[in-house]
C-alpha cells in the first residue's frame, strides 16, 4: 500500500472507532449507565481525525463540550472515555470531569471546555507559550460555529493576530447551536471564516467531512504557523448525526438537510477514497472490525471497572493535590 | 378547580412569565433557544405561541449582548425577561450584573431605573459538572443593588416571577435544576409572593434551619427524620437572599435558640455566611449552642453522582449538623 | 444668516461652552477643586455636538467615562456637571457618578460608563426598545478605539445587525486607549470601521473634527435606522487635547503628531466654515465671549454650591429611594 | 543598609515582580499599558526595561484574552502575571476567574496546573467611583479553587508576590490602591512570606481585630485610639483570604473573647461573614460578645469623599463597634 493509503486507513480506522465510542455512549445513556449529558461528535470525526493527524504529538489541542473525538484522535483510549462517561475511577479525569470535560494531558489534549468560545483565548495562551519557549508547537482551538458570536471569540481573534502566534482556529461549523439554527443569529453567511478578516487573519471554508482535505488544511495552518506567519482560521462544514444532547431528537433540522448530510458521511467519503486507491474492501471491512472488537473490549472494561471513588470528591483542587481552603 | 391543579415547577416558570406577560405588554423574554425550541429546560413552553416574535426573542450565544440588552430595555421603558440558560453562565456576562445593572441607578442619582428579571437554572445534582452545576445566588449576593430570588416550589416559582417582573428594581431569579420536575399545587390567577418574606414551612422548637431552593426539601426531610428521634425542627425557606428576611430568622431562632443554615453554596463566601454573622451580631444572646452551616464543600463541582453527593448538602448532613448543636 | 450659518453658530457656541468647561475641569483639578479623576474631551466636540444636532431630543445617547461633551451636548448644564466633579449636592448625580458616570435622563443621555465597552450592548437594547415600542427612535453609543478589542463590542454589533435595530455606533478614535497607540495592539488600520463588515454593517470613516461632517453622517446613519434598516457603523477621526486622565502629560504622543492635531482644532474648523459662510469674526467673538461667561457663571455657582448630602450615600439603590437590603 | 531602606507599596509591587522574574525565566507579565508605560499606578515600573518585550507584554483592552492566554501559558508552562488594571474589570473576564482557572486542575482529575498570578488595584477610598473602587476580594472568595492575597505593606507585598509567583496554584492577588503611596522597609533578597500565614500586626487582650489590605491600617489607627481609653486590642492581619489562617484568629478569640472583622467588601457577601460563621461553630465557646462586622454598606460606591467615606470602614466606625462589644 502507498504512504497515502496507509494513512488514509489509519484515519479510517480512528474515524471508525470515534464513531462506535460515540454510538456505545449513546446506548449506554439510554441504558442508564451515563449520566448527566453527553455531546456526542458522531459526523466530526473527520475534523478530529484529520487535524490530528496533521499534528505534532506535542502540538496542542483545546476542544469542546463536543469533545470526545478530540480526546480519542489525540491518543486517549475509548474505555477511558466511556469509563470516565460512567463514572468510573479508570475514567479519563478519575469521574470528576465528565462527557463535557474530557482531557488527555499525555496527548497535549489540554481540555474540553463547556463554556462556549472560553478556550479560544486559552488556545491562544498556549501557542503564545509556544512562542515564548520557541518550541514550534502549534495550539488548535476546535470550537462550534456558535461560539462565534461570543467575546471571547473577538477577543481571541485579536490577540493571536496581533502578536502573530502559532495558533489555528477550527470552527466545527455544523449550523446548528443547540437547537438554534446558526443563520439566524448571526450576521455572516461563514460565521468564522468570514470574520476572520476582521483580524487580518487568513481564512478557509472546507469540507469538514473529508479527512484528507482537513488533515491538508490544518497541515498548512500548521506550516505557517511554525513558520512564524500566525494564526489561521479553518471553517470545517460538518453536521452532527445526533442531537446536540442526550437524547435530542433534532426535530428543528428539515429532513431534507439531515438527508443530505447523512449522505456525505465523513466515514464513507474516507472510504471512498480508500476504494479509489485501490485499497481492498476486504482491508477495510478487517479494519471495521477491528474497531468493532476495540470499542466492544473498551465498554466491557469500562463497564467493569470500579466505581469512581468517592474520596477523590476532595483531591486535586490543589497543586499539591488536595484541598485544604484554611490553615 | 384551579386551586388544586397540580403543576411542575419547570411548568411554572413559563406560567409565571406567561401571567405577565398578559399583564403587562411591555414584559419581554429574549435567551438562547427560548423562543422556537420553547427553552433547552423547557421553561418558557407556549411563549412565543402566545405572545410572538415580538416578544420572545431568540438570541445567539452572547451573553452580554443579551443581559446588556436587557439593561437598555430596561432603562427605556421595557421589563425584559432576560435567560441565562444555565446560571454558571453570568460569569461571561458578570460586568453587567455585577457593575452596570445594580449600579446604574446609584450612580446617576436615581436618574435612571432598570426593571428587569435575569432568569437562570441553577444549582447541581444531576451531574452536569463543574461548569454547568454551581449555584451561584452568592455571586450575586455579593453585589449590592441586585434583589435575588430561589423559589422551592411551583407556586412560589408563580408568586415570585410575578413579584420579579413588577419590581422596578433588578432582579435575580434562580430556578433550580434539581427541582424542576417536582410538583405542587398551581396558584390562582393574581398570585404575588411578595420579595423579601421568607416562608415557615414547618414549625418547631429545638433548632432554626434555614433552607433555600432545593436545600428546602432537603432541609424538611432531614426535620421529618429528626422528628422522628424526637428533636422538633422549624424550617425556614429563605425565598429571597436579598431582601433578606432576617426578622423571621431572627424570630425564629428566639424560639429555637439553635441555627443551622443548609446552603448549596460553598462554605467560603456561601450566603449562610452572611446571615449567620446577622444573627450572632444582633442575637447573639438568642443562641445556645454552635451555629452550623451545611454547605457545600470548596471544591468545584464534581461529575460523577456520588462524588456530586459527597460535596452538596445531603439529608444526613443536615441531620448530623442539628444532632450537633441540639446535643451541645 | 442662512439657516446653516445660524445652526453651524449655535453648534460652534456648544463646542466652545464644552472647551471652557473641560479647561475649568482641568484648572480645577490641578487646584485640587475636582477630585477623584476626569477623562476630559477636548479636541472631542465636534463629534458630540455635530451628532446632537442630527439627532431628535428622544434620542438615546450612551457615553464612555470620557463623556463631558455628550452630556453638554445632550443639554446638561455646564454646572451641573463641573458641580457633579466637584462633588457638590447639584451635580448632576448628586456627587455619586462623578466624572466617569456623568447622565443627564431628561436629555435621554442615559449614562456614562466607565467600564470600556460595556455600554455598546447597552445601546442595542435602548434601539431594541424603541423597535419595540414603535417610537422610531434612535440609540447612539460613543465609544473610544480601544473598546473595539473587546468582547462586548462584537456581540452588541452582531446583535444589532441580525435584529436591525436602530443604533449608531460612533467610535472617537483618538489613536490611543490610556497610554497606548491603538495600532499596536489592533489586528486593523480602522478598529471599528475595518470590522464592521464582519457585522455586514455600513461603516463610514469621518473627519471628526469636522462638525458639519459628523453631523451630516449621524443624520444619514439616523435616517437608515429611522427606516428600519439597522444599524451603522461611524468612526471619527479625533485627538484629545489633553493626557488620557488628571494630569497625564501624553508624553507617549509624538510631537508632530499632536502639533498637526492641534492645528486641526474642531474648533477652528468650525470657525473657518462660519467665516467662509459670511458670519462675521465679530459674530464668533460675541459668541466666544457668550461661552465665557456661561462657563464662568457656571464655575462660580458650582463652587458656591451645597457639598453633596453625606446621606444620599445611603439612598438610590432601589426605586423606592433607599438602600435597605434586609426585611 | 538594605534592610533599612525605605520602599512604597507601588514600588515593592514592581520589585516582588522583578525579583520573581530575575529567578525564573517562565515568569511573564502581560497586561494593558504594564510594558512601555509601565502601569498607571507605575507598579510595573522598570520591568520592560530591565526583561525586554519578551517578557512584559501590552494588550490589547481585551480582559478575557489577558486571563485566558496567561491561563493557556500557565498549562504549558509558564508562570504569567497578569495584570488587571482595576480589579472591577474581572467581571469583563470573570469566566476565567470563577469556571475555567479554578477548576482546570479538578475537572481534569489533577492532570493540569495553572501556576498563574492575577494581579489588581483593588479597593476605594480615592473618588474613583462605582466601577472603580470595590474591593472584589469576596467575589474571588466564592470561588472554590483560588488562592487570594491581599498584603497591607510593602515587605508583605514583595514576600507574598514570590510566595504567589512561585505557587503552582493559581493566585488572586489584591494590590491596595489606598495603600500604593504607603511607606516600609524593604524587605532582603529571597524574603518569602508563605500563603495562609496570618500576621499578628499588635498583640492585645481586649478583643480580637481581623483586617486585611487597607483595613489593617485603619485596625491598626483605631486600636490605638482604643488604647488611650484602656481597651486592649489585638490586631490580625489576615494577608490571605485563601488559605485563611483560622488557627491563628481561633487562637486569638481564645484569648480576648471578643471578635471584630473589618472589612472593605460590602457587608452582603463580604469576607468576614465566612470567618465568623467558623468562629462561632468551632469557637463558640470563646465567645462573650456578639461578633461584630465593620464592612462597607451594601450600596454602590459612590464618587463624593464625604459619601465614599459614609460607606466604607473608618477607624470611627472600629472604634464604635469594638466599644460596643466591649461594653457588652
Ligand atoms: C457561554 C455559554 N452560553 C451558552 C451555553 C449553552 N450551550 C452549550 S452548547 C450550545 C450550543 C453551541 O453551539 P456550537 O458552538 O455551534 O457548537 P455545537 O454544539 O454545535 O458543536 C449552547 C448554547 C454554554 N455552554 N456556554
Ligand atoms: C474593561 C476595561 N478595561 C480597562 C479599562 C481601563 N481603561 C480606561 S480608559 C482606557 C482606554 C480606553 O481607550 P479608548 O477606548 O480608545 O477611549 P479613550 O480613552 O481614548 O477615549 C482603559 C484601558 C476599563 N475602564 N475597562
Ligand atoms: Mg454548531
Ligand atoms: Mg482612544
Amino acid at each position: 500500500m502507498s504512504g497515502e493509503s496507509t494513512e488514509l486507513l489509519a484515519m479510517y480506522e480512528q474515524m471508525a472507532v470515534i464513531r462506535r465510542t460515540e454510538k456505545a455512549a449513546y446506548d449506554l445513556f439510554l441504558a442508564g449507565l451515563v449520566k448527566g449529558t453527553t455531546h456526542l461528535a458522531s459526523g466530526h470525526e473527520a475534523v478530529a481525525v484529520g487535524a490530528s493527524f496533521a499534528l505534532r504529538p506535542d502540538d496542542y489541542v483545546f476542544a469542546t463540550y463536543r469533545g470526545h473525538h478530540h480526546a480519542i484522535a489525540r491518543g486517549a483510549t475509548p474505555e477511558a472515555c466511556l469509563a470516565e462517561l460512567m463514572q468510573k475511577a479508570t475514567g479519563l479525569c478519575k469521574g470528576k470531569g465528565g462527557s463535557m470535560h474530557l482531557t488527555w494531558a499525555p496527548g497535549n489534549m489540554l481540555g474540553s471546555y463547556a463554556i462556549v468560545g472560553a478556550h479560544l483565548p486559552i488556545a491562544v495562551g498556549a501557542a503564545w507559550s509556544a512562542h515564548l519557549r520557541g518550541t514550534s508547537q502549534v495550539a488548535v482551538a476546535f470550537f462550534g460555529d456558535g461560539a462565534t458570536n461570543i467575546g471571547a471569540f473577538h477577543e481571541a481573534l485579536n490577540l493571536a493576530s496581533i502578536w502573530k502566534l502559532p495558533v489555528i482556529f477550527v470552527c466545527e461549523n455544523n449550523f446548528y447551536m443547540e437547537y438554534t439554527a446558526i443563520g439566524s443569529v448571526t450576521a455572516a453567511d461563514h460565521p468564522a471564516a468570514d470574520r476572520a478578516p476582521a483580524y487580518r487573519i487568513p481564512a478557509k471554508i472546507i469540507d469538514g467531512n473529508d479527512v484528507i482535505v482537513v488533515r491538508d488544511t490544518v497541515a498548512e495552518a500548521a506550516a505557517r504557523a511554525r513558520a512564524g506567519e500566525g494564526p489561521t482560521v479553518i471553517e470545517a462544514e460538518t453536521y452532527r448525526h445526533y442531537g446536540h444532547s442526550r437524547t435530542d431528537p433534532a426535530k428543528y433540522r428539515p429532513a431534507e438537510e439531515v438527508e443530505r448530510w447523512l449522505k456525505h458521511d465523513p466515514i464513507d467519503v474516507a472510504r471512498a477514497r480508500l476504494e479509489a486507491l485501490g485499497v481492498t474492501p476486504e482491508t477495510i471491512k478487517s479494519i471495521d472490525e477491528r474497531a468493532d472488537a476495540i470499542v466492544a473490549a473498551a465498554i466491557d472494561a469500562a463497564k467493569n471497572a470500579p466505581a469512581a471513588d468517592v474520596r477523590e470528591a476532595l483531591t486535586d483542587v490543589w497543586a499539591d493535590g488536595g484541598s485544604a481552603w484554611r490553615t | 378547580m384551579a386551586e388544586t391543579e397540580i403543576i411542575t415547577y419547570r411548568e411554572a416558570v413559563a406560567e409565571g412569565i406567561a401571567r405577565e406577560m398578559r399583564r403587562d405588554p411591555t414584559v419581554v423574554c429574549l435567551g438562547e433557544d427560548i423562543a422556537a425550541a420553547e427553552g433547552v429546560f423547557k421553561t418558557t413552553v407556549g411563549l412565543l405561541k402566545e405572545f410572538g416574535p415580538r416578544r420572545v426573542w431568540d438570541t445567539p450565544i452572547s451573553e452580554q449582548a443579551i443581559v446588556g440588552a436587557a439593561m437598555g430595555a430596561a432603562m427605556t421603558g421595557m421589563r425584559p425577561v432576560a435567560e441565562i440558560m444555565f446560571s454558571d453562565f453570568f460569569a461571561v456576562c458578570w460586568d453587567y450584573v455585577a457593575n452596570e445593572i445594580p449600579k446604574a441607578r446609584y450612580m446617576t442619582g436615581g436618574q435612571v431605573t432598570v426593571p428587569l428579571v435575569l432568569r437562570t437554572a441553577n444549582g447541581g445534582g444531576l451531574g452536569f459538572g463543574a461548569q454547568h452545576s454551581q449555584a451561584v445566588e452568592n455571586w450575586a449576593l455579593t453585589i449590592p443593588g441586585l434583589k435575588i430570588v430561589a423559589p422551592s416550589t411551583p407556586a412560589d416559582v408563580i408568586g415570585l416571577m410575578a413579584a420579579s417582573i413588577r419590581s422596578d428594581d433588578p432582579v435575580i431569579f434562580c430556578e433550580h435544576k434539581g427541582l424542576f420536575a417536582s410538583k405542587g399545587p398551581k396558584p390562582p390567577e393574581g398570585h404575588v409572593v411578595e420579595l423579601g418574606k421568607a416562608n415557615i414551612v414547618r414549625e418547631g422548637s429545638d433548632v432554626t434551619i434555614v433552607a433555600l431552593a432545593a436545600t428546602v426539601p432537603t432541609a424538611l426531610t432531614a426535620a421529618e427524620r429528626l422528628a422522628a428521634e424526637g428533636v422538633s425542627a422549624e424550617v425556614i425557606d429563605l425565598r429571597c437572599l436579598i431582601p433578606m428576611d432576617l426578622t423571621t430568622v431572627l424570630t425564629s431562632v428566639g424560639k429555637t435558640s439553635r441555627l443551622i443554615t443548609v446552603e448549596e453554596n460553598p462554605h467560603q463566601g456561601g450566603w449562610g455566611a452572611t446571615l449567620v454573622s446577622v444573627v450572632v451580631d444582633e442575637g447573639f444572646q438568642l443562641l445556645d449552642a454552635p451555629v452550623k452551616r451545611v454547605a457545600s464543600e470548596n471544591v468545584p463541582l464534581p461529575f460523577a453522582d456520588t462524588l456530586e453527593e459527597a460535596v452538596i448538602p445531603t439529608v444526613d448532613k443536615v441531620v448530623a449538623a442539628v444532632k450537633a448543636v441540639v446535643n451541645f
